[in-house]
């Protein structure tokens, strides 16, 4: 358990390292939208399964709000590309 | 399915919400306020317009008419009855009241002097001054 | 009935009854003046009628509030109430005082009574629903604070159940944002801003608090559902009125002079406001379906689950549909407004007023429900002013669709008064759906003088 | 990446108090429906929100996204050590998580403050009014996290939870994880993506 919640932590971290950077390593737009969002649903998939912990809670809870983050992200994809 | 569920989470939750967006509300209602005196047309406040709108209240105008859109449906909106009449109709017209047509709506006589009339016009005009953000969307109210 | 100190709540009801009976009678008045616009003038103009309607509807739904707390909170509280004198003494004098408000607007023109009454030294009136003059400002602070004094000792004194703590929070809301109707500022737009304090933050704020305690009271009587189950459903719902309602007063910030983006905070959180209507909605009819009980009074269930339904409909759809600003742009300030003013007043308060009375008047008069001849009645009154209710509702809509087209969006817009001229087909049937809705009224008020036969089925 | 898991776990449970689920749901439906408003406005003048952007501070708000994540990791820590009893342990990662909440604070005011300072307000334009409103509506919220997690921090002192009952710290530390959880969405939308 614990080795997994480090690894979590660290993966959120160098996540948001990472998108802070994108900017500057992207300069293509299409590329950075891309980048952005794989970090930020990965981040996002993180908090809600594990740090949520709803991962173990009843599918209607945890597909809500994975649907939440999925519709969000997609809707402000569709507004940037 | 398991888990809790409790009044005493739901009751904290209510007071907190609320007093949270009220907070937020409170915050918002600031802001506006620093925003007002660009927008509100106060810098025309002058002793003559707050007669008007004294007057436009005493005689419950609002029972009628809507001003910037609010009050009664029964009669012409006049936030913007300034621009679209003009000072010289409206005191006529007020005047003129009541026009005794049978079946039309009727507008009593309020038995203004000339000084009144122009206290109301003037409270019109600076009514007429206060940015709406483009509301009404013609000139018909 | 288990307190003799409930009985306070009978003038109340009564009262609140015989108000609603003028309010609907200068409702029809008025609904003649958009037809033959001469109709009554110079006796009563239009503005004087409306202010007779709109502050009789305020003055009987607080009547209807104020007795719902005296006979709920000594039920809850389990003891009788700190002063039953106190209460029948505040009765007599705000009945005193609304009964000369009225009197005084049909007697003596508006500007005179503002001069009389000494506006001049603190100007609070002719803003709309709030044109009582000082006197009766002041007077009905009195009451409300002798009155919440009264009912704030019972409760402390007593058991402290969610159902009447929420009652009771929302009726000290609903006074402290009244005292709001005293601030009148030269300055046009904040008169406006902080008169939506009282109007709004009463009507999508602290009300709807006092429309859940009573609706959750009587869904315990009646359903004898888990009185637990059915105060964190309370909570949970008017947490969600108030967190969506209270910033969405910003949908009456749009075009009185207040910043832009009033317009996206305004849309986005009044948009949300129909969710706790639907779960009222929900919430009512899961109780009653989960019902432990069959409670006789079948007329009273009917009503709270009409409050429901109705609610939802009148303010949760009918305000969602023009509260977002691009619609709002249009349609404010028309018939649509009325259309939706009408319907939620109804739906949430009226209906809320009546279900309690229909619930509590029986046990009031020695009885647990009315026989079931009166019930019947009872039920027919509710389906004509409800369902007349529906038809005014959408004439009015349709009124102001046809309105907002000729006079704000069409290539040549029509004047005003022009316009009005092409509504009067919808004028016509609304006030033919006003005359329904009275039928019913009278039905309904029958329907407490209707006895058991005497004959008793063998 | 973890949405593989397949085989059925024994039982499912909503971690905390389903009242509070009601909430963050709603809270999410107000982010959500912001975030698209803010979409969208961004959509109909790319230029004006780009242009606005390029005075925002990002490396500051990314020490703030490394705030709230710490934050949600020892919340996190902090449910676990009080399931098994470990209440001192548990006591400190709460402290913790309040603490990120401080440094989250202080630095966003220190943003705002030199935003403000250079006449930037809600009615600036649209990209200014949605920065501002929505970052100020999200501060509010962690004030609102930091509150809940004291809450519970002094419940804990008090010795609730005893015997593992740890439903009223899940219900805070879920509230919390909301609370990061719009904040990492938040942060690429308004900071980074151009």
């Amino acid at each position: 358990m614990k080795t997994g919640f480090y690894i979590q932590w660290g993966l959120l971290t160098a996540l948001t390292l990472i998108a802070l950077m994108a900017p500057r390593w992207l300069e293509v737009e299409h590329y950075l939208l891309a980048g952005l969002a794989i970090t930020t649903l990965t981040k996002g998939q993180i908090i809600i399964d594990q740090f949520m912990g709803l991962k173990r809670a009843p599918n209607w809870l945890r597909w809500t709000v994975t649907g939440w983050l999925w519709l969000v992200l997609g809707t402000l994809g569709l507004c940037f590309y | 399915m398991s888990g809790s569920f409790t009044k005493a989470t739901a009751r904290n939750i209510f007071y907190g919400g609320a007093a949270f967006f009220f907070l937020l509300f409170l915050a918002l209602t600031f802001d506006s306020q620093q925003a007002l005196p660009k927008r509100d047309n106060s810098q025309n406040l002058t002793p003559q317009v707050i007669r008007g709108k004294y007057l436009w209240e005493t005689n419950d105008c609002i029972g009628c008419h809507t001003l910037l859109g609010e009050g009664a449906y029964f009669a012409p909106e006049l936030g913007n009855v300034y621009k679209r009449r003009g000072p010289d109709f409206i005191k006529a017209w007020i005047k003129a009241q009541p026009t005794g047509t049978p079946g039309r709506r009727q507008m009593p006589n309020f038995h203004f002097n000339d000084q009144e009339l122009d206290d109301l016009v003037q409270f019109f005009k600076y009514t007429n001054g206060i940015n709406t953000n483009n509301w009404p969307p013609n000139i018909q109210g | 009935m288990k307190y003799q100190s409930q009985a306070v709540a009978k003038p109340y009801f009564i009262a609140a009854i015989g108000l609603f009976i003028g309010q609907i009678l200068f409702g029809l008045i008025m609904g003649l003046q958009y037809l033959w616009g001469d109709f009554l003038f110079p006796a009563i103009p239009f503005n004087v009628a409306r202010m007779v309607h709109t502050n009789l509807l305020i003055v009987w739904l607080l009547f209807g509030f104020m007795g719902a707390a005296y006979y709920m909170i000594p039920e809850e509280a389990e003891r009788e109430l700190y002063s039953p004198k106190l209460a029948k003494l505040m009765f007599w004098v705000f009945l005193v005082a609304g009964a000369l408000t009225v009197v005084s607007y049909l007697a003596v023109p508006y500007a005179t009574l503002a001069k009389w009454s000494g506006n001049g030294l603190v100007a609070t009136m002719g803003r709309e629903f709030l044109e009582q003059p000082l006197y009766t400002k002041v007077g009905i602070v009195v009451v409300a604070l002798v009155f919440l004094f009264n009912i704030s000792m019972t409760l402390l004194a007593g058991r402290k159940t969610s159902i009447s703590l929420v009652m009771i929070l929302g009726l000290w809301g609903l006074a402290v944002f009244f005292l709001f109707s005293f601030y009148n500022p030269n300055n046009l737009v904040k008169d406006k801003y902080y008169w939506w304090w009282v109007v709004h933050l009463w009507v999508e704020g602290v009300w709807e608090l006092i429309l859940g305690a009573m609706l959750a009271f009587v869904l315990v009587k009646i359903t004898g559902v888990d009185r637990e189950v059915i105060e964190k459903w309370l909570y949970v719902i008017i947490a969600m009125t108030l967190i969506t309602g209270i910033i969405g007063t910003g949908h009456h910030y749009f075009w009185i002079g207040t910043p832009a983006y009033w317009q996206w905070w305004g849309s986005i959180f009044s948009a949300l406001e129909p969710i706790p209507f639907f779960m009222m909605t929900v919430f009512a009819f899961n109780m009653v379906n989960r019902r432990r009980r069959e409670h006789p009074n079948k007329a009273a269930t009917l009503w709270a689950l009409g409050t429901g339904v109705m609610s939802f409909l009148g303010a949760g759809v009918w305000g969602f549909l023009h509260t977002l600003a691009p619609v709002n742009y249009y349609t404010h300030g028309s018939q649509i407004t009325a259309a939706h003013g009408h319907m939620a007043f109804y739906g949430a308060y009226v209906m809320v007023v009546i279900t309690m009375i229909s619930y509590a008047m029986p046990l009031l008069r020695g009885r647990e429900a009315n026989s079931n001849r009166a019930q019947v009645l009872e039920m027919w009154s509710f389906w004509l002013m409800t369902i007349a209710m529906v038809f005014i509702t959408l004439f009015l809509t349709a009124a102001g669709i046809l309105q907002v087209w000729l006079q704000r969006i069409s290539a040549t817009p029509m004047s005003f008064m022009d316009t009005q001229d092409q509504l009067r087909l919808f004028y016509w049937l609304r006030e033919f759906s006003g005359v329904i809705f009275a039928v019913g009224l009278v039905l309904y008020v029958i329907s407490f003088f209707i006895k058991e036969r005497k004959t008793a089925n063998a | 990446m973890t949405t593989l898991t397949l085989q059925a776990t024994p039982q499912k449970s909503i971690p905390g108090d389903l009242a509070m689920w009601f909430f963050i749901l709603a809270e999410l439906l107000v982010f959500g429906v912001l975030f698209i408003c803010y979409g969208i406005t961004r959509f109909a003048d790319p230029a004006l929100f780009n242009a606005g952007q390029t005075h925002l501070h990002a490396g500051q708000a990314a020490w703030n996204t490394l705030f709230l994540i710490t934050g949600s990791g020892t919340a996190v820590l902090a449910a676990h050590a009080i399931a098994r009893l470990q209440y001192r342990q548990g006591s400190i990662f709460l402290v913790a998580t309040f603490a990120s909440g401080v440094l989250f604070v202080v630095n966003k005011l220190m943003e705002f403050a030199s935003y403000l300072g250079q006449g930037y307000t809600l009615s600036t334009d649209n990209f200014w009014m949605f920065y501002l409103f929505l970052t100020f509506f999200h501060f509010l919220h962690v004030i609102l996290g930091m509150v809940i997690i004291a809450a519970v921090w002094i419940k804990l002192q008090q010795g609730h939870y005893r015997n593992g009952q740890t439903a009223g710290v899940e219900t805070a530390t879920s509230y919390w994880h909301m609370v990061d959880l719009v904040w990492i969405v938040l942060f690429p939308l308004v900071y980074l993506i151009r």
